[in-house]
């Protein structure tokens, strides 16, 4: 089966994330002060063929902690949703 | 031609391998080999660079996917027979991502890319990197990267300052917000070091600016002994 | 059989539209008509500024390689040979201000790589609106920030350059940058296709939809119809500005010396603008053969494709080559190692037509020379009497200047201390220091950077060979000789007098080198004009290129190529107008002992400092004193003695040469007093002086 | 009433996606041949004050289009959900 992965990685709250601050105050100048905790991350999409959801969420975990996340640093949601029928 | 046999990997998006070259070769006269990133012999050599520049695009993140070269296997082994190796701004960030080195480098804090001469000063001269450096010397040294920024939880940091693994410090601060003014860090045996800046780049007489030449001496210094 | 819309959308007139039919004997398809489009654009065939380029002088004894070439090539001596180029990418810039300066670079990169050399500095030539705009600091920071990523990644050092600002430049941001290659073949790789039946080889990134319509749309279109343009292009998911990847733009670089080292590679061309159709067309008609071109073999990124759309692509990191038959296989391993694509995409043909399949069908069929050389050419008119702003300009006299004194001047009520206007002068941001920047660039990579950037009048990059690969490294020789290099324009200057305003530009690039102890060699130039339909531009144009002509003659420093950007316009409420004529002077010099050159900083307390070439006449018109402190453009500034500045520039080098000079800076835009500053801010020492 | 909002912001499917593409490489590489399609973009989280949720969702979509994303080369989707009772 195939699946459609969504996997949102995020700086650890406790590494400092100079671009969202930086873009939070750029928002501010701009008047939308209204705003506030603005972060920026990295969001991966992707597919995969696999035998069902709980093996292709298995399998997206391990690229995340081999390859896709820097554990040291960075935090990772996965969403996995099969495709078509 | 004795001295000390030195290995430069190249990635693909490597920048620095030849001006490491033109030091350890050109101006230090010592056998150097520069090693596609798919090779896996690394016998012979005595230490091994892992040079400057952006080693697959920095994708994803720098250093990420370099990781994975089929060298990288042979330099944990050539580290593990007591072999020295060196990562310079992207070989850095290489090696913390590989695990060799603790912690990472992040984005600079000013966001920009900085390319500049900043003052470094020498935390251990005990160390075949820095023998050749008078006690507590302060010295110029080239930067130049974006994601210079090193970063590593409280613990982390605590055990690099009690077991003397911090090698170099920016002085007066650190230009990329890096913790501690971290510069440069090595691991407990003191074989493998990493920095941020550029000793490769302070070396040459023809060039402004050599106080990274007692660097490279004390690596020749520790293998004549 | 093509409506009057279809003919403008392509950019092509009713007349030009018969010459094609005249050329072909039938009207063009679609497909042969979008590739006429883009290669007779100005922007590609030069057709209203060719004919004023002609009086430059572009031979000499150093010259190797002139105009006509992907870029020109000089002889350092030794058999060291240096190409070089400018190349400007305003339009894209002023639309999407990262991709667009990235791509600038990656284009003029690859324009020396195709040469044969191996690029070993950038400097770039930058000009912005007002930074008081927000916009115009958004559009400046992300500029640079799109040339340091580019630069960086690809491990070229950005070791020089300009950046100025001006009202007129609102909108339409100039954005120029030029590139110094060191050769490593024994000769040139020229861009002709030779040898009939050898393959054509595609090599680099893959195609896609980016950047279709690149070139006509740098030519014919202002900005805010970009924008327009862009808006419709923007719904149907095809952006006209392309984007591009250091990453494969630096393995490219390495791939290409590896192929050219074979010596199986026939000829070379960068798929720039208006992509296959031109690197195609020109190859075929330099070489006088044909070229078959087969789109099935083209690696696309996307699926579906058109033929036009293949042709047109202006997609990055690509290369067209022509290799020796029998050795693709051995090329095509070199560029898979860097992990490029590397297709056989067709043949050399006798007969001089480029032919392209597609789907097993015949689309184009086309004489080469009809799309390359055949292009039309418009020589206009030139004004006999200067535009009335120019004489009412020459007419200001400096005596109707607020009064002042020795101690300042009268500026509305209050009297403005000397010291107070040249701090003002030193804080415009034309003047201002623009360390912010250059710190951005990787300056040092490569290990030859010997004067960094703020050190001196120009750029100084050691010449030393680094043609080795993977495996034992060979000894290396040590060297001493070195390269110089500078970027030079200014357009309030041309805009009030076109033709001595350019001569100054010239002049002012040849001191710069000479103020760092350099020969001057050669020309490499970038003209930055509005409208040439406008008979004040093409006036401006047409006394620019005379004043370059002469003074090049003068200064013997021949033209050995460079670039032409027009229909830059920047958009005001009484409609469109065009930016101020501006010339930007790229020029290289030879320094044969990098131990004999010096920067622009007092050395030593006591040293004496002298005045080279005090007779030389002075006015303060089009000066920065007259914009900054009195917002006044205006006035005729002083001719150019192009004698006394040989002089001046020949005692300036002997000087250096002898070890007398310990440092030496040109005066140039806000003359001797910002001049003097410059010297005590680079040396961080004082001086006292008394003028004549 | 305070919502949080989650941006994603990706390459127009015709731009050039390198790091994609260069990641999904390495994958194979390391095995996970069944991965493909794989796109890389950014994950914006912020928290913003707004009257309601319709109302928040239109200003998010206005600091997409301003600020957030580029609309030259980029796509964004916007998710607003309430935080707290």
């Amino acid at each position: 089966m195939q699946f459609q992965a969504q996997i949102q990685i995020h700086l650890r709250p406790s590494v400092l994330d100079p671009v969202g601050a930086a873009v939070q105050s750029s928002l501010h100048q701009l008047g939308h002060t209204q705003v506030q905790q603005v972060r920026i991350g990295k969001h991966i999409q992707l597919q995969l063929e696999a035998p069902d959801a709980e093996t292709a969420h298995r399998q997206v975990d391990e690229l995340c902690h081999q390859l896709l996340a820097n554990p040291v640093i960075e935090t990772y949601q996965i969403q996995v949703d099969p495709i078509g029928g | 031609m004795a001295g000390v046999r030195f290995g430069i990997v190249v990635f693909p998006g490597s920048n620095c391998d030849r001006d490491v070259a033109w030091v350890t070769r050109g101006l230090l006269g010592c056998p150097t080999r520069l090693i596609w990133h798919r090779e896996t012999d690394l016998s012979g050599l005595d230490v091994v660079v892992l040079p400057g520049g952006f080693s697959y695009g920095d994708y994803l993140r720098c250093g990420a996917i370099a990781r994975f070269a089929p060298v990288m296997g042979s330099l944990k082994e050539h580290a593990a027979r007591g072999g020295y190796v060196l990562g310079i701004c992207n070989g850095f960030q290489i090696l913390t991502e590989a695990g060799l080195l603790p912690g990472a480098l992040v984005r600079n804090a000013n966001l920009h890319f900085i390319c500049d001469r900043v003052g470094i000063c020498v935390e251990r001269q005990d160390l075949p990197w820095t023998s050749a450096y008078p006690q507590g010397s302060t010295l110029t040294l080239p930067i130049a990267h974006g994601e210079g920024r090193y970063t590593c939880d409280p613990d982390t940091l605590k055990q690099l300052q009690d077991r003397g693994q911090i090698v170099f410090r920016y002085a007066p601060v650190a230009p990329n917000g890096s913790v501690d003014n971290i510069a440069g860090i090595c691991d407990p045996s003191g074989r493998i070091l990493g920095l941020m800046p550029h000793p490769e780049r302070a070396a040459d007489p023809d060039l402004p600016g050599q106080d990274g030449i007692p660097f490279w001496q004390s690596i020749l210094r520790s293998f004549a002994a | 059989m093509y409506t009057l819309e279809d003919l403008k959308a392509h950019g092509l007139s009713l007349d030009e539209y018969q010459k094609i039919q005249q050329q072909l004997g039938r009207d063009p398809n679609p497909t042969e008509l979008a590739m006429f489009g883009v290669m007779w654009s100005e922007h590609c065939c030069y057709k209203n500024s060719r004919p004023l380029l002609k009086n430059f002088p572009t031979t000499g004894e150093r010259v190797v390689v002139g105009p006509g070439e992907n870029a020109g090539v000089v002889d350092l001596g030794e058999g060291d040979w240096l190409a070089f180029k400018i190349e400007s990418h305003n339009h894209p810039s002023a639309v999407e201000p990262f991709q667009g300066a990235a791509t600038g670079v990656g284009g003029i990169l690859r324009d020396i790589l195709t040469m044969g050399a191996r690029p070993i500095a950038l400097l770039n030539s930058l000009r912005f609106g007002p930074l008081t705009d927000p916009r115009n600091r958004r559009l400046m920071a992300r500029v640079v920030e799109g040339i340091a990523h580019y630069g960086n990644c690809v491990g070229v050092p950005t070791v020089g350059g300009e950046v100025a600002v001006d009202p007129c430049y609102t909108g339409n941001p100039l954005v120029n940058v030029m590139t110094l290659g060191l050769l490593e073949t024994p000769t040139v790789v020229k861009s002709a296709a030779q040898g009939v039946g050898n393959p054509v080889l595609y090599v680099g990134s893959t195609t896609g939809r980016d950047g279709i319509r690149g070139a006509s749309f740098a030519s014919a279109v202002r900005v805010s119809e970009t924008e327009s343009l862009l808006g419709e292009h923007c719904q149907q998911d095809l952006p006209a500005v392309q984007v591009g990847d250091p990453f494969l733009g630096k393995c490219l670089i390495e791939a290409c010396l590896e192929a050219f080292a074979t010596g199986a590679v026939v000829a070379a061309q960068d798929m720039g603008a208006a992509g296959l159709t031109c690197s195609t067309s020109e190859m075929a008609a330099k070489g006088g053969v044909g070229i078959r071109l087969d789109l099935d073999g083209v690696p696309a990124r996307e699926s579906g494709l058109q033929a036009w759309e293949y042709l047109l692509s202006e997609s990055q990191e690509r290369m067209l080559l022509v290799a020796q038959k029998g050795h693709e296989a051995e090329l095509i391993e070199i560029f898979q190692r860097w992990g490029l694509q590397a297709r056989v995409v067709g043949e050399v043909l006798a007969e001089p037509v480029v032919e392209v399949w597609h789907q097993g069908s015949r689309v184009v069929e086309v004489p080469a020379r009809a799309l390359a050389e055949e292009t039309p050419v418009y020589v206009r008119p030139v004004l006999q009497e200067p535009p009335t702003y120019v004489q009412e300009a020459w007419q200001w006299d400096p005596a109707t200047l607020p009064p002042c004194n020795c101690r300042g001047i009268q500026l509305g009520q209050e009297i403005r201390e000397w010291e107070q206007v040249l701090l003002q002068l030193l804080a415009s941001p034309t003047l201002a220091s623009k360390a912010w920047i250059y710190r951005q660039y990787d300056h040092q990579v490569q290990n030859n950077t010997v004067l960094w950037p703020g050190q001196g009048d120009a750029a100084v990059i050691r010449i030393r060979s680094q043609k080795f690969g993977s495996g034992e490294v060979p000894a290396l020789r040590p060297s001493r000789k070195a390269v110089a290099a500078t970027l030079d324009g200014n357009g309030r200057w041309v805009y009030l007098d076109p033709y001595e305003g350019a001569k100054a530009a010239v002049a002012e690039a040849a001191r710069n080198l000479s103020c760092v102890g350099a020969d001057p060699l050669a020309v490499t130039d970038n003209l930055n004009f509005g409208n040439p339909e406008n008979p004040v531009v093409y006036w401006q144009l047409a006394l620019a290129c005379q004043g370059i002509g002469d003074a090049c003659r003068a200064l013997g420093t021949p033209v050995t190529g460079g670039n032409v950007s027009l229909y830059n316009e920047t958009l005001t409420p009484t409609g469109s107008q065009a930016i101020y004529p501006t010339p930007v002077i790229g020029m290289v010099g030879l320094v044969p002992d990098l131990q004999l050159i010096c920067g622009q900083g007092w050395q030593q307390a006591g040293d004496l400092v002298y005045l080279l070439g005090s007779q030389a006449p002075v006015s303060l018109g089009g000066s920065e004193y007259l914009a900054v402190i009195h917002q006044k453009v205006t006035g005729r500034p002083a001719p150019v003695d192009l004698e006394l500045e040989k002089q001046v520039q020949a005692a300036c080098r002997h000087g250096i040469r002898q070890g007398w000079v310990r440092s030496a800076h040109d005066c140039s835009d806000g003359g001797l007093a910002v001049a003097l500053a410059e010297a005590c801010l680079s040396g961080s020492q004082g001086a006292t002086l008394c003028l004549p």
